[in-house]
Parts: structure tokens; C-alpha cells; sequence
């Protein structure tokens, strides 16, 4: 094992930072995560040394700008490993990279009586873009449930799937479970069904394999912000294919190729897509934070986050009356649990007095309480940086507050 | 009876005594746990306040022009804020209600460290209080 | 006149810059500004000492994070003088704005056989969203003729409005020719004959007046880039009434109430319309900038901008065949010019060489080009950090490039 | 008559000689302006060149298995890079073309000071003589 964690914990300047007298213990991770100083300083490049307008400019700054915004393109195209950096689409985040799918693949190919397939463990940004289109469109939303463990019903997912399914979405892994779901085996399934799949990789592209050839995703949405990148910023990967049969979603600027009164053309991918000046800064930090990813093995951050969230069950599932949710057979990252007798906002609340950041609720994921029958949980979501210091904290911060509410 | 105004100068110097945070909230925590039990036929639908990642049941009353409140929560720390509110607002005249500005949300730097999801809990508590009071009001 | 330009100079770090070995003359501010150090300080604050996602946590990052936003939404909200902050929506910038509302506009309101209008000056990013929408509505795409000058005409607008006229959207600054369109006198007449109203006011916010509720505009939107401040930002307004009665546009994320596999319902104003993670340091930043900006009175950055406007004119105008576009009786911050016998590239490309930045093309106004009968111009865009050294060198930069010509 | 190779390298070892930019543009405009007219028979949609903020027009013949170019615009600079383009490619076998790998715009620095605009544009044409080279070498 080569990762070395105090000196990672010393890369991200946030980690030092005090929050009611107590040292932060960042455990917000499948909300947002924080950012390497390496992704800071090249914000702070970009504007005090190249800032300008891209693809459109006859000057040195536009020059500048367009090489590092078309570079970090190809930063990214490497990492998921995309067949060419044509079928890699900024957006500003995951959600708006479904929304997109959602409608230019539905005006396209989804039509009354078709269906559109979601699992009941989406994060609500995979399902009401789904339901919406549904609904426009005179579609059956159809979903998957899922098993007490969390594990996605596939027997049902199989009787879903017929010629009438359009287009299958899911989530890789689950942000309020930690579900790491089968995603080759549903996406084979969906193809041979003759349905497209897109996948929501939020949670996924920063802990498990993200290599979209080998996954044969049609569709790949993930958010810069959650993997150690600037806030506003996203990617969509499609097919070539794909993105040439659908229509453009946005129009405006750079998407454009000719336009008057009477008609308007398109520009290439992955420019189509990409509407309106784009968010400049957003891919050039997004490739910093993939740079400095890349220079540690993936299997060994894959290793050492295992490995933390194993010791972070173990320690949890030690505390009288916690109930882990989520206990699938593959999971990373997420530990979502409930204390009897104790309400999840007053566990977060009272953690944060003592420095221990988490987050409560229903993590934008209702249908997924819906069917575990709970109002919320706390979740502890881990990335890079945290240790098992960080666990130990949690753990005697959650004794604490037992104290506190006098049990 | 204190004025709305007297009740909220009684919080501010009762949250004074206790800098720190983690004593607020235990002092929050008390404060709904000694509340009235809602009674159960009053846990109802309508009386539900959106907006909380918590339930909150907020039971209202007009008596005499005076407006009666009664609540309860899933989470005792949103709890022990609709004490707050009782103790503020409970048993006040109604045009006393209407008019009344809260300033101890601020003055205890509560509204600082609820987050706005709360807030919004919170608000949405008190415009319902609000808009009770004008009702109140006109019934007299 | 109290505007030091020196100090405003110095306020920006990228002006100091070097290209090709000459000091930067940046006049490319109609593509994007440059961002002064406070919004680049307060970037950097945000990640380094309180990054966090909003609205949901319920720990004190997600607090300071949340507040900062909010508190942002309320510095627009003053900027423009809307009513309330919940007409206060952020986008990734005006082309978003734009087609936000032609799409949940036209959803509602526009139907086979209205009339949709827009000006043949607009910018591609008010001209295509409306195109789209029309053709997916089946309503009529109308546009307003400008005249020699670059002066809308309003009696061509007066004859095309009708009571089927749904919508009308112009910009209140072109981008490609500084005419100040009439934006009153026209809300005006689309608002007596029934038609709502969007100005683009990308190219307005900054230089011109900015009071939303004096416009009377239904909708409002600009670029957060184009205020010296952060990429990926920008504001769309509306009337409360107008956003309450159109549908949302995309889903997912805050702009949730309650989700259900049946059913879902929308989180109110303006969550509504803020579907998933925000670009949260884009607002911060914004709110930087319009801080920076408000530090002087707005009547003197006018004046002060419109005297170098004017000076710029008259020294170009000494040029032998250099023609003007753009002479409306209104006009702020744009100097687009040809020289008789010199393409606007070859013009463009050899300024850079000297360190003058221009932009050089259509402007992503096409249908400003064909009725001039050219494929485009060199633009000059002026910003409140420019001053009369920059026109001069400007100008003595056009003499050189003569000369290299061999004219 | 020199390969693709050594026109290339001809290429890059002119652009040595010129430290400056504006020199270089200099010179790149010396060499459109010294083109052969494009004759205006040939100035046709079919042979404009998509992706550049100027007009280029290409014309493109098949000449016993070579390709054979012409070309204007415009912009003396865009017409510059075009006089480059046919510097390397008019005459040769159409084979050769097909194969042959550009380094000259890395070599002289052309490729970063080109606009993206100017360098899609520039693409195009290259495109457009690379799909010129299949037809031809076929014809043979
Ligand atoms: C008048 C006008 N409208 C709209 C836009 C589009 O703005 P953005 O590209 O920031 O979305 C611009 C800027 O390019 C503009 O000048
Ligand atoms: C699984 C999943 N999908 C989608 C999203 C939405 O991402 P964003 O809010 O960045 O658009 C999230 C994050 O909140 C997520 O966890």
C-alpha cells in the first residue's frame, strides 16, 4: 500500500480548518468533496494568467484558454477511457448531464407506450428527469425494486426489459447505500433487450472501475465537484453514435454552425451539446483534480478506501441499537445508519458541535425511505483523505451525543 | 402574562449563560422534552409543517382573540425550537402575534447555526403561526 | 469624475500580463471580462475554508456555505432591483437563462400558430433557443429589422405585434454593434398588446441602467463572466407571477418537494428552477464582483466608459477606409469596424502579434452580418479597466498592420 | 521533385529563420500572395472549406494517381496556411498523402498560436485533402 494519507490529508488546505473549537472531520463526501490545493492554484492560474472567451477568439489569451479547456477534455476522455474526445460533454454536473439525455434522447426515441426503466435507488436527479420525459412523452415509467440488503432486484429488472423498454438508467453505486450495483450485467442485459442505458456515476467515477468502453455504457454522467474538482461542472459521455442521432438539447453560441432567419445548423460534437459560453474554468480544474488522482494508483485508492469502510462498519456496528443500511454484496464509500431512539437530524446536529461533519435526511433518494420505511439517515460518506482517525471520531462523537440525550 | 417581547429578551439571556453549543442544544433538547405531550388526535395531516427534514406538528387554537399553540416533533432538537416558539408566541393576543418582529433567532445566533434547510423548517413554522393570527384576528 | 483608472487597473492582476513579449491590451471584454483580485481572493477563500454542498447539510460547513450562497442571491437581487430573491434564479449563464425560459415558457403558453419575436440583431444565443422552441411548438418565428444605423425598427416591431404574439425577446445591448435598444419604450408596446418579455441583457447589466422593475421586464438574463466575475454563472430574473405559472425545466435534485414513484412534486421559487448541485463558488463570486462594481457609483463608471467609447470613435474614424458598424443614437462599449482591403481575421490575428487582444468573425450574430452584406468585423469591447492608452494603442497597432500589408 | 518529408522539413526550417511572429505572418502572407490565382470557375460551394471564420475555397484534382491542389481565400494568413498545405501535398501520389503524418504546424509553433477556430478550420482542409487522396488513389 503506497497511499500515503497524512500526506494527502496535507494536500487539501480545507482539512486544517477549526469548526466549533474542534478540528473538521470531513465525512460529507458523496455531498461534495474537497479540493486538492493543486485544483485551487490552477483556478487562481487561470485568472490571473489566461482568463478569455475559448474556440471563438483570434488572440493569444483565447488561444491559451481553448488549448487548456480542449486538453482537459482529453484529461478526461483518458480517464474514463472514451474512444475519442468527441463524446465527452461539459455539463454543470451530473444532473443536468440526465436532464440532457433524458430529453434528447426521449424527443428522439421515446414515444407513447414505450418504456423508460429506473431502480427504486436512484438519486432523484436519475428519476424525475425520467419521470418528467415520461410524462411528456406518454411513456411508462417503470423501476427496479430492491432487496433488504440493497441489492438491485435483477429477476425483476429481467421480466421489466421487453422491446417496448427504450432506454434503462442507474446509478453505479448508490449514494445513500453504497450499493456498488452489477453495472456490465445490467447493461448487457438492457442491450440485449435492445434498450440504451445511461449510467449515473456520481458516486462511482471517484471509487470503482469507470472505464466506459469496458462498461459498454451508452450514456456516463458524472460531476467534477464530487471527485475532487470545482463546483458548476460536469461530464456527459455518449457513444459518437448516440450523440449524433439525438437532437441538440440547448441552442445558442458554440453549438451553432450557420444560422438565419429561415434555418440553423448545428456544429460538430462534442459542440452540439455545449450551448452558451462554458463554464472555462470548470474542465481545466476538473483535469487538475484527475491529474492529481493519476498519481496514485487506482487500485490502491480503491484498497485503502475498502479497507477504511470495512473498519468504519466494524466500528459502527459495535455502538448498541445502530442499524447499518445498506449491506449489499459490493458497496463502497457510504455508511448510512440509524440509532434507535434517536432521530437522524439531532445525531447531525450534535455531531457537528463537535466538529464531525455528516449529512441527515433522505440524501434526495425518498423512494429509497419509501421502502426502507425510515424518514432519513445519517451518513458518513468517505473519500481519499479520510482515515480511520476519522472513524474513531465518529464514533466516540456519536457516544457523546448518547450522553447528551441522557441514554 | 410577559409581553412577546419580554418572552424573547428571556431566551436571549437564558442561551447568554451558556456559550457553548453543545450546552445550547442540550438546553434546546430540555426545553422540548419538558413540553406538553401533543395529544395524538391533534397529529394530524393538516397540521404537519413542511419544509424539515423532521416532522413537525404544529396544533393551533384561537381563544378569545389569544392565540393557542401546542407542538410536537420527531427530532427533539426541532422540538425544543417549537418550544421557543411557543414560549415566545402562546397565550399572546393575536394582533400582538401579527405585529411581533423575532429577533432572537438572530440575537442568539441560532439563525447562524441552523441550517437553512432548518431555517426554512423554522420559517415555515412561523408563517403558519402568522398566518393563524390573522384568522385569530378576525374572528374577535 | 472620480474614477481612478489606475487603480481600477491594478484591481486586475491578468492586465499586467505580457503577450508575445508587448503588455496585454485586453478589448475583448463583449467575449468575457477579466476578474478583478477580490473575486479570484474570494474563490479561493470558498475552497480553502468552507467548500461545502448546500441547502441540505446540517453541519456548520454546509452553513457557511449555504449563507454565502443566499447572501449572493440577495446581492443580485439588489443589483437588479427585483422584488424579492425568489425571482433570483442562477444559470450557467445567459444562453441557459434563455433557453430555461423559451423552454418552460413555451411549454405553457406558446402554441401552434402564435407568434414568437426576436430582433435581427440578437445574439445566437437569443435567436436559436426561440427558433427551437417555435418549431417544436409550431408557432411563428418573427424577427425586427434594424436600419443602417443599427436602430431597431420599432414601426416594423409595431406592425408584427398582435394578439398573437406570445413572447418577445431582445437584447437591450447588441453584442456586435452597442446599440442601446429602447428596452422600455419596447416591454412597453409587447406588454399593450399582450406579450410578455425577455431581455437579454448580457451585454447591459454592466455597462447600462439594470433596474428590472423600471424595465418592467417579465425576464431578465445575463452572464456572470461578462461582470467580472467567476465562468459558469449567470442570472436568469423573473417576475414571481411568471415563474410561478410555467413549469420547471429540469429535474432532480433541490428543486424537489416530495418524490414518489407516482408522483413528484416541486420545491417552491427559486428552488424550483435549480435543479442538482449548483456552481456554488459561481454566485459567490458574482457577488464579489457586483461588490467590486458598487464600490463606485454607477452614473460615473457610465460616464466614464461612454467618454472612452466616444474618444475610441473619433480615433478610429481618422483611419482612412475604416467604416463604423453600429451609429444607433444609443450606443455603449462596442467599437466593431472593417478596414476597406483587410480581412477582419488577417486584422485580428496581426494585433495579437503586438498584444492587442480583439475579437474578429460574426459575433455569434449571423443575421447581423447578412443584412450588412459582410462576413464580419474586428471588434473592439471596452470594460470599465480600459482607458485611452489601450484605443491608442489600438490604433497605432491598426497603422502597423497597414503597414506589414504593404498598403 | 521533394517528398512530403522534405517539403515539410523545408517548411519548418524557413519559420527558423524567423524569430518573430509578425515576421512569420510576414512571411506566410508572402507566400498566399504569391500563389496562382484561383481561377473563378473554381470558386464554388463544392470547394468551400467549412470551419474557418474566412472563405477557402480548394480545389482538388486527380493527376495520374497525384494530388493536385489550388486553393484561395479571403484571408491572406488563411490563404498563407493554404499555400503551406500545397506546399506539401500538391504533386504528390495520392498514396503518400494518404500516409502522410503533418509535424510541420507542431514544428514551427503554428499550432498553438492558431486560434482553435482557425486550427478547426485548418483541420477541415486537411480532411478535406486526406478524403481527396482515398478517391484518387483508387481511381489509379
Ligand atoms: C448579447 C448577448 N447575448 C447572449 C450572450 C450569451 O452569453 P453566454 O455565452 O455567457 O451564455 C452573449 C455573449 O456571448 C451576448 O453578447
Ligand atoms: C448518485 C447520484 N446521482 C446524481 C447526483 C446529482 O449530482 P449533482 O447534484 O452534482 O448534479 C448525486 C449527488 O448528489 C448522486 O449522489
Amino acid at each position: 500500500m503506497t497511499i500515503d494519507s497524512d500526506k494527502i490529508r496535507s494536500d487539501f488546505p480545507i482539512l486544517k480548518t477549526e469548526v466549533n473549537g474542534k478540528p473538521l472531520v470531513y465525512l460529507d463526501n458523496g455531498a461534495t468533496t474537497q479540493k486538492p490545493q493543486s485544483v485551487i492554484d490552477t483556478i487562481v492560474d487561470y485568472y490571473t494568467h489566461y482568463n478569455s472567451n475559448i474556440h471563438r477568439g483570434a488572440h493569444h489569451l483565447s488561444n491559451l484558454a481553448t488549448e487548456a479547456h480542449e486538453e482537459a477534455r482529453k484529461t478526461v476522455q483518458s480517464y474514463i477511457n472514451a474512444a475519442s474526445n468527441r463524446e465527452v460533454i461539459f455539463t454543470r454536473g451530473t444532473t443536468e448531464a440526465i436532464n440532457l439525455v433524458a430529453f434528447s434522447y426521449g424527443e428522439a426515441f421515446v414515444n407513447p407506450g414505450d418504456d423508460v426503466i429506473v431502480t427504486e435507488m436512484d438519486h432523484h436527479s436519475n428519476f424525475v428527469p425520467w419521470q418528467m420525459i415520461c410524462e411528456r412523452r406518454g411513456a411508462n415509467f417503470r423501476t427496479i425494486p430492491f432487496d433488504k440488503n440493497g441489492n438491485l432486484r435483477l429477476d425483476v429488472f429481467e421480466k421489466l426489459l421487453s422491446e417496448k423498454t427504450r432506454i434503462v438508467a442507474f446509478n453505479h453505486v448508490s449514494n445513500s447505500l453504497g450499493t456498488i450495483n452489477p453495472a456490465k450485467r445490467i447493461i448487457k442485459m438492457a442491450h440485449d433487450a435492445g434498450a440504451a442505458v445511461l449510467v449515473d456515476a456520481a458516486q462511482s467515477v471517484q471509487h470503482v472501475e469507470h472505464d466506459v468502453q469496458d462498461l459498454d455504457a451508452d450514456f456516463y454522467a458524472f460531476s467534477g465537484h464530487k471527485i475532487y474538482g470545482p463546483t458548476g461542472i460536469g461530464v456527459l459521455y455518449g457513444k459518437e453514435s448516440w450523440l449524433d442521432a439525438i437532437p441538440p438539447y440547448q441552442g445558442g453560441g458554440e453549438m451553432i454552425d450557420q444560422v438565419s432567419i429561415e434555418k440553423t445548423t448545428y456544429n460538430k460534437l462534442p459542440f452540439k451539446f455545449e450551448a452558451g459560453t462554458p463554464n472555462i474554468v470548470g474542465p481545466i480544474g476538473l483535469a487538475a483534480a484527475i491529474d492529481y488522482l493519476n498519481t496514485m494508483p487506482f487500485e490502491e485508492i480503491r484498497a485503502y478506501e475498502d479497507d477504511l469502510l470495512e473498519y468504519g462498519r466494524e466500528q459502527l456496528l459495535e455502538i448498541e441499537g445502530l442499524t447499518i443500511y445498506g449491506n449489499a454484496d459490493q458497496r463502497t464509500s457510504i455508511l448510512a445508519f440509524n440509532i434507535e431512539g434517536i432521530h437522524h437530524y439531532d445525531l447531525g446536529t450534535l455531531l457537528d458541535t463537535q466538529g464531525v461533519a455528516v449529512r441527515t435526511g433522505h440524501h434526495c433518494t425518498q423512494p429509497i425511505m419509501t421502502a426502507l420505511g425510515i424518514s432519513g439517515t445519517v451518513r458518513a460518506s468517505l473519500a481519499l483523505y479520510n482515515n480511520k482517525e476519522d472513524i474513531d471520531a465518529l464514533v466516540s462523537g456519536i457516544q457523546k451525543v448518547r450522553k447528551m440525550l441522557g441514554e | 402574562m410577559a409581553s412577546i417581547r419580554e418572552n424573547q429578551a428571556e431566551i436571549v439571556e437564558d442561551f447568554s449563560f451558556l456559550p457553548q453549543w453543545d450546552e445550547r442544544y442540550s438546553y434546546l433538547i430540555e426545553l422540548g422534552q419538558k413540553m406538553e405531550p401533543l395529544p395524538e388526535a391533534f397529529k394530524v395531516e393538516d397540521n404537519i409543517v413542511r419544509g424539515c427534514q423532521s416532522t413537525v406538528w404544529l396544533h393551533r387554537e384561537c381563544r378569545d382573540g389569544r392565540v393557542i399553540l401546542e407542538a410536537d416533533s420527531d427530532s427533539l432538537i426541532v422540538k425544543g425550537l417549537a418550544a421557543l416558539l411557543m414560549k415566545v408566541f402562546s397565550g399572546q393576543p393575536a394582533e400582538d402575534v401579527l405585529k411581533a418582529e423575532l429577533t432572537f433567532f438572530e440575537e442568539t445566533g441560532l439563525d447562524k447555526h441552523l441550517s437553512s434547510q432548518r431555517a426554512n423548517g423554522l420559517m415555515a413554522m412561523i408563517e403558519q403561526i402568522k398566518t393563524f393570527a390573522v384568522k385569530c384576528a378576525e374572528e374577535k
